[in-house]
């Protein structure tokens, strides 16, 4: 027996063993959804017990060394465990920030201290955080940030606003763009610090969407003091780190949604809400061939991020492409989310009562026109694909 | 005709817009849908709206109406559209008053005048599957004595929950997808057998799903000839997609004209957003689209104010094209309004869903092009 | 009797009396057409007599003034004039750049003894003139046009080269734009001048369109002797005559084809090669509603140039829409042969031959692709729309 | 599978660009088309490609061919697609030789070395309207002795006039439109009864209709079963489309560099006009298009090479998604180009052209996507 092998064995039998019965179906609504932190309310008993269990054998983060609490298995193995979670049909233990954005940062660019100090906690799920980028006034103009950090001497002093902040209002710590040197060209002055949320001066207040409530809050620091020691990587270089993020961040907006419903096609959403002909095809046809467009160029879609993972392991690095991807993805998205709309008519305009899930479709329809938004604007994904990979002449050049 | 508006028509539109953004702006929207209001509109504003002639705009004269033609109810609507205005002016004082025209005198006399001042709201219920689709209506309507009895159930009907009465297309004979065998009835609300419960919808105005229950109702209550009656809609129909379409516009004007104000203050990048070329391109494209719905409103206005009969294609074409463009003009807003676009603070989500509903009702884009190219003969 | 009947009458029994029988029905060919000048041949002797009544009595120009040849007439009359040419489905007596275009120049820009030169010999057919804008190299911006024109005392000399001059080797006379001033900024040092295209120095040579032939020629001038007298308006100030012209261009392009085939609708040509199914409907769905949507826009397009015309009767000037109107009818008119094309199938590929009529459909296909480029490209409409419509400022202004 | 090319199709594709772009670039084209070549290739050329083993690449060893695999071929027509080579390689080499697979073993031995020798020239004689379908077939074959009697015509057969013999897709029961009853033959271009003619497209390849006025063909030309000519084509079929999509692949990529280039190059306003956001957009909006088209046309090399009887869903994908884009590629060419784009003397109209009849060759974007909605049921 391989080694695999051997892992693959030891690792079911350990899931058998540990995942409890209840964890082992579907997320039903967001309060299935565990995400941690100090003051985690978990939605049941098993709930806990899962996120303990697998955030002591570091397997909520499966690919970081042992030393800071990871799971410490090399590709192979990490896939074998996903494979193994997704047999079991597993919940995710943790949704984390911390494991998806600021843990591979710090691996990359944090001091010694600060992997020991941040990322054990992210692992058990002890400590939520949350992302601040987004300013008003900046929106995909990130470099022009304006949230201000002086250097105090024995700590740093930082005032300002962030917007578009995910789970503020939850999240037990911030890691933060914040500009540090007003004289230096707008990238060069930003610096990537951490810090306390229960911080005397910050305070938080949600925002309301189109779709209805949501996640993002407004965010406002107000004299937050922040020991010297929790800025990560060089002073003023900060964007490095951003750009690394953002990068990782584009990627999973760009393939963050099939366009279904409930696993349904949007061709078979539509036979079920409008009924086929004789031949079993969509009686209106002028939606078919727009549904049938659409699916065209979802499965291209599809094999071309398989395919852009491919080149990844064969050495051809994506780059740019990951704007494409982020690009296309979000508008393909916004049209089929239009086509599920019309599919379902009328009853697709309803917002409240049990028959329409409190308007779970409408909602996500206006909630994917914000994908094209996030993350880097449509226009500015061209903007990239245009001066990165096809070599056009900056507009301002001229 | 020439396709400019008279003299007339512009100082009904000043009137209207003046009126409309002092005593309706979207703010007055936004507090109705805050509060839950159960009707969505106020019915004090709608009074005042009846006070000024515009509930019985099509009305003929011996009923109190104004009969200022069409193009004047489409302007109303165009205005309604940018300050996001809800009233029953659709539902009552265009449908109702348009299908009224082929009611026993009778009926006419109970109801005109009543619109016409606002007493009373009368919405259409004919609606029963999740698409526009009047031939599908398979409600019975049985002969039972000198009257019908009517069995079934309606939905997504707009103003429904404000209704005192309603305007109900029933099968009295054939079955669910044939054109002939319906007939059109004109029911108070208050008959016994009828109940009503609300939907909410995106829009957040109101809308009734209806079910009637051995519902009687008289001969008089019959409007036109037994088995006619989607002749006796088909103008009072084709009067409420013209009415939407210019609502539609009013909205997509609307939301164009804010963006392109945005986009001349907005900076990004150091630079103003709209010299960027990639967004002229857009605006310009969705400006040549809207001169195009514009268009189609006015003529179909015009053709219906001569015609009501005979309107049908014009109706299409501006209902369907005001549809797509609206569609449009809203996801161009919110994106080129960026972040705070998807905020509920700004106006554009609002837009957005009202934009969405409009263009559902009464027959969405693909059932209007395809009427429109069965017209063409392919 | 009213005048206008008056004048009705009088011109319909002038009509019985002069226009041919063989003149009285649609052109079949470019052969039917008569484009007069010195070199004309004329395909019948009926062709040539019917230009010579029109031309004497000024009705090939029916609302010049009489002094300089036209026809004198006012607006009434003027379609009094074409209502009654309509009746009779008689063909134009003369088509000519020289009425269409420079004729309108002449009378707003030309001096006194400009217009009694050469209005009456273009209202005759006598003197056919082409027009010398483009230049390889310059495309939409015009204004950075190279002709040079230098005053040699008592003459201008032209060097240099045009490109898609319209009949260049059939043509008597050019009017032509020239850059007189190097120094002045490049919209101000342009003149208007006309000359004989049999001058010592002037060659053509025409151009093959992916099409196949055209009118079109690229047109070079060595050394060509040009008396002073032939500018027209002010030195370096051609400009605004250009302008002139341009936008009167623009509209003609515009609205140049209802993209129909021989008077049918896209959608019976497709019926017609592609079967309709037991409803009458065109039996390939998806097209169907492709087709529903050119002619829904093709519809809203026609009132929309209906509106413009009214509008500008009511005395609203239409400026810039012309803009408008040329982007969108030319976009629409490439979507609407896309739609013919696909409607034909793989008889839409003949290119030559007696069935497709040597490729009649797929010339005009890819001649339809020129039409959002000459006469200012669609990017340069929109650019104009954003401008002067919408307010939105220079990309160049930051 | 990985989605991306193995260290040998790499070296194929290097190999085919060095061959295709010394000694048949766009000026080869050119004048064969200008000199009216009756073939519109050379058969000198093709000779060439033959002896490097093109000819034979999905033959078997057996027959003289190199088995190579199918994602070869594909990339031999993307870059011939990129010169706008004209060869007999999809018809014989790719259609035919697939096809014929599943013919006799007499059938294979006379025509499969032949064909990978480049000695004959094999196509398909299918389409009888104007509209790729298959089971619209009318053409008769009527049992006849041993063998089969052929009457009926095929129209807009590609390497028709350079054809030694055709593989005939024929009616020996039913009626046109059923799927059954259709019978698929290899028959000898010099056998009696059958003429052609020469149809010229814009395209300037060579297109024969041909006209079956009783030709015998005998049993053993039959190829598989009676009835079943479908079944057996469909692989050939979806060998064809995948062919065409790498084809219009190559095209589209060739015009789309040659476009950025320009946009790189030429100056307008005083500014180079690749610096224009408006085009810029447009450009990388058509970029991520073609990426989308490599996937799917790598894929749907992929499947068939593994499994060439069930691959038609991707087959269709390919072919759908290189024809809509490709006529976008020709199309921002031209635009982009602007005047010059117009004139026979830049290549962009020779592109366009090309993928205009390739888009329509096998079944244009409505074809194929009313196959991908059927499979996807719906």
């Amino acid at each position: 027996m391989s080694d695999l092998q051997a892992f693959q064995e030891k690792t079911r039998s350990w899931l058998e063993e540990n995942c409890p019965k209840s964890m082992r179906k579907p997320m039903r609504n967001e309060f299935d959804a565990c995400w941690g932190g100090r003051d985690c309310e978990f939605s049941s008993e098993d709930q806990k017990l899962w996120l303990q269990r697998m955030g002591a054998k570091g397997w909520t983060a499966p690919e970081w060394p042992k030393e800071y609490g990871g799971g410490g298995l090399d590709k192979e193995q990490a896939k074998i465990l996903k494979t193994e979670l997704a047999k079991i049909k597993a919940r995710p233990a943790l949704l984390s920030f911390g494991v998806w954005m600021l843990g591979p940062a710090l691996l990359k660019f944090g001091s010694e201290e600060q992997k020991k100090q941040f990322l054990p906690p992210i692992v058990r799920g002890e400590i939520r955080w949350c992302q601040g980028y987004s300013e008003p006034g900046a929106g995909s103009d990130l470099a022009s940030l304006q949230t201000k950090c002086e250097d105090k001497g024995d700590h740093y002093l930082i005032n300002g606003q962030k917007v578009w902040t995910s789970y503020a209002d939850k999240s037990d710590w911030i890691f933060c763009l914040v500009r540090t040197n007003r004289e230096a060209k707008k990238h060069l002055g930003i610096s990537f610090i951490l810090f306390d949320m229960a911080s005397d001066g910050v305070s938080t207040k949600p925002i309301t969407l189109i779709s209805g409530k949501s996640p993002f809050c407004e965010t406002f620091f107000d004299d937050v003091k922040v020991p010297k020691e929790q800025l990560v990587g060089t002073l003023d270089r900060g964007w490095d780190i951003a750009k690394y993020l953002l990068t990782h961040e584009r990627e999973m907006i760009g393939g963050s949604s099939d366009g279904s419903m409930g696993g349904r096609s949007i061709g078979e959403v539509a036979v079920l809400a409008l009924g086929a002909n004789e031949n079993g095809e969509l009686a209106d046809s002028a939606l078919r061939s727009k549904i049938a467009t659409a699916e065209l160029d979802g499965w291209a879609f599809l094999l071309t991020m398989e395919r852009s993972k491919d080149e990844a392991k064969a050495g051809h690095g994506i780059g740019a492409k990951s704007s494409m991807l982020k690009y296309y993805g979000t508008e393909l998205n916004k049209r089929r989310f239009e086509l599920l709309m019309a599919s379902k008519g009328l009853s697709a305009l309803e917002w409240e009562g049990e028959a329409s899930n409190d308007g779970q479709l409408p909602r996500q329809w206006l909630r994917t026109k914000g994908n094209s938004i996030e993350g880097g604007t449509s226009e500015v994904q061209l903007n990239i694909i245009s001066k990165r990979i096809l070599g056009l002449p900056d507009p301002k050049a001229n | 005709m020439a396709l400019v508006y008279t003299e007339e028509h512009e100082m009904l539109r000043e009137a209207a817009k003046g009126f409309l953004q002092e005593k309706s702006p979207v703010t007055e929207f936004r507090s109705l849908r805050d509060n839950q209001d159960p009707l969505g509109f106020s019915r004090k504003l709608w009074q005042e709206m009846a006070e000024m002639g515009w509930a019985g705009i099509l009305i003929e004269e011996q009923y109190g109406g104004l009969d200022f033609g069409f193009t004047g109810a489409a302007l109303i609507l165009e205005e309604m559209g940018r300050t996001l205005c809800a009233s029953p002016f659709l539902s009552s004082s265009v449908i109702a008053a348009t299908a009224l025209r082929f009611g026993s005198e009778e009926t006419k006399a109970n109801w005109l005048s009543k619109i016409a001042s606002g007493e009373a709201v009368i919405a259409l219920a004919l609606e029963e599957g999740v698409k526009h689709d009047p031939v599908a209506t398979s409600m019975t309507a049985e002969k039972s004595g000198n009257g019908y009895r009517l069995n079934g159930s309606k939905s997504y009907v707009f103003d429904g929950m404000a209704a005192d009465g309603f305007l109900v297309l029933a099968r009295s004979s054939g079955e669910a997808g044939q054109a002939d065998g319906l007939s059109l009835f004109m029911v108070d609300s208050k008959v016994s057998g009828l109940s009503s419960t609300a939907t909410k919808l995106l829009d957040s105005r109101n809308y009734a799903a209806l079910v009637f229950d051995n519902v009687e109702v008289s001969g008089g209550d019959l409007i036109g000839s037994v088995g006619a009656g989607l002749t006796m809609l088909e103008p009072a129909l084709n009067a409420g997609r013209i009415g939407l379409a210019a609502e539609m516009l009013g909205c997509s004007d609307q939301c164009f004209e804010s963006t392109t104000e945005y986009l001349k203050e907005r900076k990004q990048f150091g630079q103003i957003i709209g010299s960027f070329q990639g967004l002229q391109h857009r605006s310009a494209h969705l400006y040549s689209e809207l001169e195009l719905v514009r268009s189609a409103v006015i003529k179909a206005g015009q053709d219906f104010e001569k015609n009501p009969e005979h309107s049908g294609m014009i109706a299409s074409l501006a209902k369907a094209k005001s549809g797509e463009v609206g569609i449009l003009a809203a996801n161009e807003a919110v994106q080129m309004l960026g972040g705070i676009g998807m905020t509920d603070e700004l106006d554009a989500g609002l837009y957005m869903k009202r934009i969405r509903a409009a263009q559902e009702l009464l027959g969405d884009y693909a059932f209007h092009a395809n009427r429109f190219a069965k017209w063409r003969g392919f």
